[in-house]
């Protein structure tokens, strides 16, 4: 069923190109590049980048294809000016776009070199190792969890309020177990936060009494008070491996101790797969991914986004004296 | 690889199960019911609900603002169609079904059609992100604010088209004059929006509401005094947002006509009705989501009835509140706009946002660990302050009281 | 079943149509808008590699920035399309040949 | 000041060829005066701008104010009356130009108050008055085209108004 | 107005024609607006839509057969119209052997239907500016009041809006009985209704900033574009004709004049909100004096003048205040039954001749703002 409605985006996002680039009209130009936009936002869903899709229609779609339709509408004198080139500049054109379209089809549909391995990190995060994945197939789960690296993986999500038992939740859970494992997990507790009706910042935590026990193929066990207790204490209140408090305040997050027995905390998104790195796990990119790894970058986007903006008001103001 | 079917049909589940839970059937769904049938029941429950809001939610505000602005006006507003003209709604759709579509001669055909259903989608679309409903039916969207923010941005994209296509210059004025309207207030309801996920910590509209469940105190509104001037402010800049008087520019009659759906007539013109309505109906929505505390009682422990009742309940009040400032207040300029959008919403905005931090960082700092209420709460000592140093600064120097004109007795 | 291939043909395609635009069209907005098109085309790329091969966040923070790029060149753009439209009252590329020696 | 007295501060300011003479009512017969309520002062055509000028401008007169311009066809002539009116002294005047028929031409005092020139162009449309040195005499009341000067007694309506019949 | 040469771009300035069927322009008047964006750089008027051409009727048709005519030039204040008309005919026939003696119940009479009148029109002002401005509700309240007055005048002459009321001589048609009861019941009710309104609209933030320091003129300025009435008080003159030349008998009553300050469109409105209270007060008073002297219960309304009219010949000029300003009649009589020239002086005429100057510059929404401040009825200007 994605499939088709993938191909659909795809018709829709091409004839909308081709629309912007061969008609006559400047205005159904543009508004056929908001049809494109709006395809290519709908192929970052498939590939699971929400957050960027919306980034793509905020920004994009209500921003700067405004910003396109009002220069077409300051400039709609000169709408009737021939668009089309005259065919001494058509020929060249299509020729050098057809050679390079075939050299990047050629390279993108025939047996290209990247489908050969998947990237993975060693646990001192040097080179990265390679493992013979199908061409094709996305690398399962289960063949990356063997390898003896730390892999980059990433965890099926897995409720941990509804206790599903279906088989699709039965196969999650085994994804997840496995992929813990993987990383050197052996327990896994169920952890719900909800926030204290008295002190508005503070978060009651209440972590359930039943354990999965993630090594013997998911026994349920009680577990000791004092365990408990030794578990609410690393989550409650306080900031558990980078993590503020405040973060603890999604009600879906699963709690996983690692081999050293020190414990970490895991959110899940509940979108399909989120990539784990190194068990803290991040969820999607809207989180702190953006101020964490990448801060600097983005000082620097915004300030040149300032920039642009003082110029192009002090170069598009009209003089008001003439 | 059929994750993302996988990640629905999960998702399913739990979601069924918790309105099982709510109406007390047990959660436990029967693993016999095969994948199939429950995205065939997910997709039922999914149209009922969004064709009800379609349908009914337009019909009522219409009734709603025509009633409220009589009784405002001293008139009694329509009478005639069903017990106390509440059908009247139905007879203007009838009435615009059969009224004749024109097409004015040398419009842009096809974009003239499109315009409509553009405005109208993007309005309707924003529905998904509400959170309605005490176990959400519709979306458990990780981005639900981010992308009620992108999806309203399209609007304008409908309202130039409308405007370029129907070849008139009204039209024209009338579309340029709200695409720039729009776009400027976006900024601040952004960044009004931005405050509420830098306390809250998540997108996740549902996860937004939960955390403001359990009485009026816990509302955004009243967690500190910069949430509450945001709350003022996306309330402004969302009745700018749905071009309503005072900012109804776009449709200034006295200006320029009917601006930029001067030249539609009959279903078309239903569909800008309907949306302008909607959009109404949407925004206020969101508004209650985010700082009026969604689907919970406002009285501390008292939740007796279902959440879509405090939800609709908070809204209507809203709405109603939108309805009063649109009969009394007259129209603003288009620099005057401009000007309250620019040098007076923005730089408040920003301030509130730099507040906002501060007191997010306070609390994650575990200041307020020790006070009896949230640091937030504490600030509120601090609001008559500030007030009566304002109050002193405004009145030191002789604000210039307006020249009231002399009778002059001869 | 969606593989990497599949976007790299469609942001293919995209790039193509893209620079066709910009060799070809007389009017500098639409010259502008091959240049949106290139740059989602190259954006599409990026995040499907960093979803299929790399995995991680990287590819997706590149796309965001080429969007904000793509927003601030757009703006400057506009505003010296505008002015010369002000001064000379066309925009087709051709005829702006004010600065030729 | 009355209009008389006006109308001599005017004799002895432009001299007897400029300010031809003074209208006044006469009651000699009472079953059939002629009444002038504000006395007229005739005024050659030529030297009408000047002398309005000087209504304006003299400390004594400082009529500011055009209250009324009326154009009257007299048969024999037309004439246009000035009826003046001064906000500091509080007192009125009226000035009066008759020009020939055929030649109907007198020298605008928009210069003098800004409201003549709709007054004049209303003047024009209606009487066939030409007022020289007007900044734009385009019709005001009457739409292009039209024939005629409805206010002349001897006015004929015109059969058609492209292609519209005129008398219904 | 010709392209200035020192403009070397080429700004793309829209003509865009407001009219005259437009909901701003009270009446049908064509504003040919040259904009650039939203800045107003010309309005021509143009105006002619609904001309009847007054003048020529009046030469046909003898004096009282002229009175139903002037009210359909302003036809908002129907009576201001004739008792300027028969004023200034009783003068002339004051002039002549036979004068009129218009009866102290008459003038009464003619005084509280004048000033009725006022208030109605004020009150259109009122509701209409506020439309304009883009307030909705304070229409409704105008149109409310307005209602009663339009009653009062039906039961009087017959007629909401276009009376035929004032005769030479006189008035048709005398009180019916309880009249004076129900209007001064309407006098009560009204003269608190004003604070209403000013607190609806006058004083309103929004209000306030659309209409101060907009359309602003100056009292010579004024002087020169030869505005009157509110127009010319809200700049500051207290120039009103009932207290400057007082007619009829208007000397009778104690009245104050309001005066704006700097005439800008804020002004000129609050000086017409404020004639309403004057109005009312005149309106009071000449029922208490008609109640002392008995008049009320006095028969003779008309000096119901015998045989065709026929004024002595010459020519007369005469102004009396009409809500939109001074309305002047200029009539040249050649002593037969019907006038040889009835020249009418606009108060709106003069008002909208100096819209030109005034918008230059401004938005469109100002030059619509102003167009309502001026108040000007298209009936009076066209004639």
């Amino acid at each position: 069923m994605s499939l088709v409605l993938f191909y659909g985006f795809v018709g829709l996002a091409l004839t909308s190109a081709l629309i912007v680039v061969t008609t006559r009209n400047i205005v159904h130009a543009a508004f056929a590049l908001m049809v494109t936009l709006f395809s290519v936002a709908a192929f970052y869903v498939f590939l699971d980048a929400d957050f960027l899709a919306v980034i793509q229609l905020l920004v994009y779609v209500g921003g700067i294809l405004v910003l396109v339709l009002f220069g077409v509408m300051m400039t709609s004198g000169s709408l009737l000016v021939k668009l089309r080139a005259p065919v001494r500049q058509l020929a060249p054109a299509a020729a050098i776009g057809v050679v390079l379209l075939g050299l990047l089809l050629h390279v993108s549909i025939g047996e290209s070199p990247w489908d050969q391995f998947v990237l993975v990190e060693n646990p001192d995060g040097s080179a990265a190792a390679a493992i013979q994945g199908s061409a094709s197939e996305r690398p399962s789960l289960a063949s990356l969890a063997t390898a003896s690296v730390r892999p980059r993986l990433s965890i099926a999500y897995a409720s941990t309020r509804a206790q599903g038992e279906g088989p699709a939740d039965r196969l999650l859970e085994q994804e997840v177990a496995t992929a813990l494992i993987g990383a050197g997990i052996q327990r896994m507790y169920v952890v719900q936060s909800r926030p204290d009706t008295l002190n508005p910042t503070r978060h009651v935590v209440l972590v359930e009494k039943r354990v999965t026990s993630l090594v013997d193929d998911h026994a349920e066990a009680d577990i000791s008070d004092e365990e408990l207790a030794s578990v609410r204490e690393a989550v409650a209140g306080r900031p558990v491996d980078g993590f503020a408090p405040a973060e603890v305040s999604r009600p879906e997050m699963l709690l996983v101790t690692g081999a050293d027995e020190k414990a970490r905390v895991a959110l899940i998104g509940d979108l399909g797969l989120r990539e784990v790195t190194d068990v803290r796990t991040v969820v999607g990119l809207g989180d702190s991914v953006m101020l964490g790894e990448f801060l600097l970058p983005f000082e620097v986007v915004g300030a040149l986004l300032l920039v642009a903006l003082i110029g192009a008001a002090v170069v598009s103001r009209k003089e008001l004296e003439a | 690889m059929t994750h993302p079917i996988e990640a629905f049909a999960a998702r399913l589940r739990t979601t069924l199960a918790q309105t099982t839970e709510t109406l007390e059937l047990g959660g436990r769904w029967p693993e016999a019911i095969p994948l199939e049938g429950l995205i065939a029941i997910m997709l039922v429950l999914l149209a009922a609900v969004s064709v009800a809001l379609i349908a009914v939610v337009p019909i009522v505000l219409v009734l709603m603002e025509r009633k409220i602005s009589a009784y405002f006006q001293d008139r009694l507003g329509p009478t005639r169609v069903g017990p106390w003209g509440v059908l009247v709604t139905l007879a203007d759709g009838i009435k615009l079904l059969f009224k004749e579509d024109l097409i004015p001669p040398q419009a842009d055909k096809m974009l003239f059609r499109l315009a409509p259903y553009v405005v109208f989608g993007s309005s309707f679309a924003v529905v998904a992100v509400l959170p309605p409903f005490r176990s959400t039916v519709i979306g458990n969207l990780q981005l639900g604010l981010f992308i009620y923010l992108a999806v309203s941005s399209l609007v304008v994209l409908g309202i130039i088209m409308a405007g370029w296509s129907s070849n008139s210059k009204y039209s024209l004025f009338g579309a340029l004059r709200g695409a720039a309207q729009m776009v400027s207030y976006e900024i601040p309801l952004g960044l009004a929006a931005l405050m509420i996920v830098m306390t809250a910590g998540t997108l996740n509209m549902q996860h937004l509401v939960m955390d403001q469940v359990g009485g009026i105190h816990r509302w955004y509104m009243f967690r500190n005094p910069f949430l509450f001037i945001g709350a003022g402010i996306y309330f402004i800049s969302s009745i700018a947002e749905v071009n309503r008087t005072p900012f109804d520019l776009p449709e200034a009659e006295s200006e320029i006509v009917a601006g930029f759906h001067t030249e539609y007539s009959g279903l078309r013109f239903a569909y800008f009705f309907l949306a302008e309505y909607a959009n109404v109906f949407v925004v206020s929505g969101i508004c209650v989501a985010l700082f009026m505390g969604g689907w919970s009682s406002p009285i501390p422990g008292f939740q007796a009835l279902p959440g879509i009742v405090w939800f609709v309940g908070k809204v209507l009040v809203l709405v109603f509140v939108m309805m009063w400032i649109r009969w009394t207040v007259p129209r603003v300029r288009v620099d005057q706009l401009m000007a309250v959008c620019w040098k007076y919403l923005l730089p408040i905005s920003f301030v509130n946002i730099v507040g906002t931090g501060v007191v997010v960082l306070l609390e994650r700092e575990g200041w307020g660990a020790e006070l009896p209420i949230g640091i937030g709460h504490m600030m509120w000592i601090a609001v008559p302050v500030v007030l009566l140093v304002l109050g002193l600064l405004a009145f030191s120097g002789t604000a210039p009281v307006r020249p009231r004109p002399t009778t002059v007795g001869r | 079943m969606i593989t990497l291939s599949h976007f790299m043909v469609v942001s293919a395609l995209l790039f193509v149509f893209g620079m066709f635009a910009v060799l070809t069209r007389r009017n500098a907005i639409a010259i502008l808008m091959g240049i949106e098109l290139i740059l989602n085309s190259a954006n599409l790329n990026f995040v499907a590699f960093s979803r299929y091969v790399v995995g991680g966040v990287a590819g997706q923070m590149i796309a965001v920035f080429v969007i904000v790029l793509a927003a601030a060149e757009a703006a400057v753009a506009l505003a010296i399309i505008l002015d010369i439209y002000q001064k000379l009252g066309t925009i087709s590329p051709d005829e702006t040949r004010e600065l030729k020696g | 000041m009355t209009p008389e007295e006006i109308h001599d501060h005017l004799l002895d300011r432009f001299g007897g060829d400029v300010v031809t003479g003074l209208v006044q009512s006469d009651e000699s017969d009472p079953k059939s005066p002629v009444i002038y309520d504000p006395a007229q002062s005739m005024i050659g055509a030529s030297a009408i701008a000047d002398v309005a000028m000087f209504c304006r401008d003299d400390d004594a007169l400082r009529l500011d104010a055009l209250m009324c311009l009326s154009a009257l066809d007299r048969g024999a002539h037309l004439s246009v009356v000035y009826n003046l009116h001064s906000m500091a002294h509080g007192h009125v005047a009226a000035l009066r130009v008759d020009v020939p028929r055929t030649a109907a031409v007198v020298p605008s005092v928009e210069r003098v108050w800004t409201t003549a020139s709709w007054h004049e162009r209303e003047a024009h449309d209606l009487m066939g008055i030409a007022f020289s040195g007007h900044s734009d005499l385009r019709p005001l009341i009457l739409p292009e085209g039209w024939e005629g000067y409805p206010l002349r007694k001897d006015y004929e309506a015109q059969e058609y108004y492209r292609g519209m019949k005129v008398p219904f | 107005m010709a392209e200035p040469a020192t403009r070397a771009l080429r700004t793309d300035t829209m003509v865009l024609s407001m009219g005259p069927q437009h909901p701003s322009t009270h009446g049908v008047l064509r504003l040919e607006l040259m904009t650039d964006g939203e800045v107003v750089q010309d309005a021509i008027p143009h105006i002619g839509y609904l001309h009847r051409n007054f003048e020529k009727y009046a030469e046909n048709l003898t004096y009282p057969q002229i009175i139903p005519y002037t009210d359909r030039m302003d036809y908002i204040a129907a009576m201001n119209n004739e008792l300027g008309f028969v004023l200034t005919v009783e003068k002339l026939l004051g002039r002549g052997p036979r004068p009129v003696e218009v009866p102290e119940k008459a003038e009464y009479i003619r005084v509280i239907v004048c000033e009725l009148n006022r208030i109605a029109s004020h009150l259109l002002a009122f509701g209409t500016y506020g439309l304009d401005i883009g307030a909705f509700t304070p229409f409704l309240y105008a149109f409310r009041d307005r209602e009663t007055i339009l009653e009062l005048f039906e039961e009087l002459s017959g007629a909401r809006l276009l009376y035929n009321y004032i005769r030479v001589g006189g008035v048709a048609r005398d009180f019916p009985p309880e009249f004076h009861h129900r209007l001064r019941r309407f006098l009560d009710y009204f003269a608190p209704q004003v604070d209403v309104y000013d607190t609806l609209l006058s004083n309103n933030k929004i209000f306030l900033e659309r209409t101060t320091g907009i359309g602003v003129l100056g009292v010579d300025d004024c002087i020169q574009n030869g505005w009157t009435g509110p127009n010319i008080r809200g700049a500051g003159l207290a120039w009103d004709l009932r207290k400057e030349e007082p007619y009829s008998i208007y000397d009778r009553f104690d009245f104050a004049i309001p005066v704006g300050k700097n005439g800008d469109c804020w002004d000129r409105y609050m000086v017409r909100m404020n004639e309403m209270r004057e109005s009312v007060k005149i309106a009071r008073q000449a029922l208490d004096q008609m109640e002392e002297r008995g008049l009320l219960e006095d028969e003779n309304f008309t000096a119901n003048v015998r045989g065709t009219l026929r004024p002595p010949a010459g020519e007369i000029y005469m102004r009396t205040e009409t809500p939109r300003g001074d309305l002047g009649y200029y009539i040249h009589s050649d002593g037969s039954d019907r006038p040889a020239r009835v020249k009418v002086r606009s108060p709106c005429f003069t008002a909208l001749s100096a819209l030109r100057d005034m918008s230059r510059g401004l938005l469109i929404a100002d030059v619509v703002a102003i167009i309502g401040s001026i108040d000007i009825v298209m009936g009076e200007i066209d004639r």
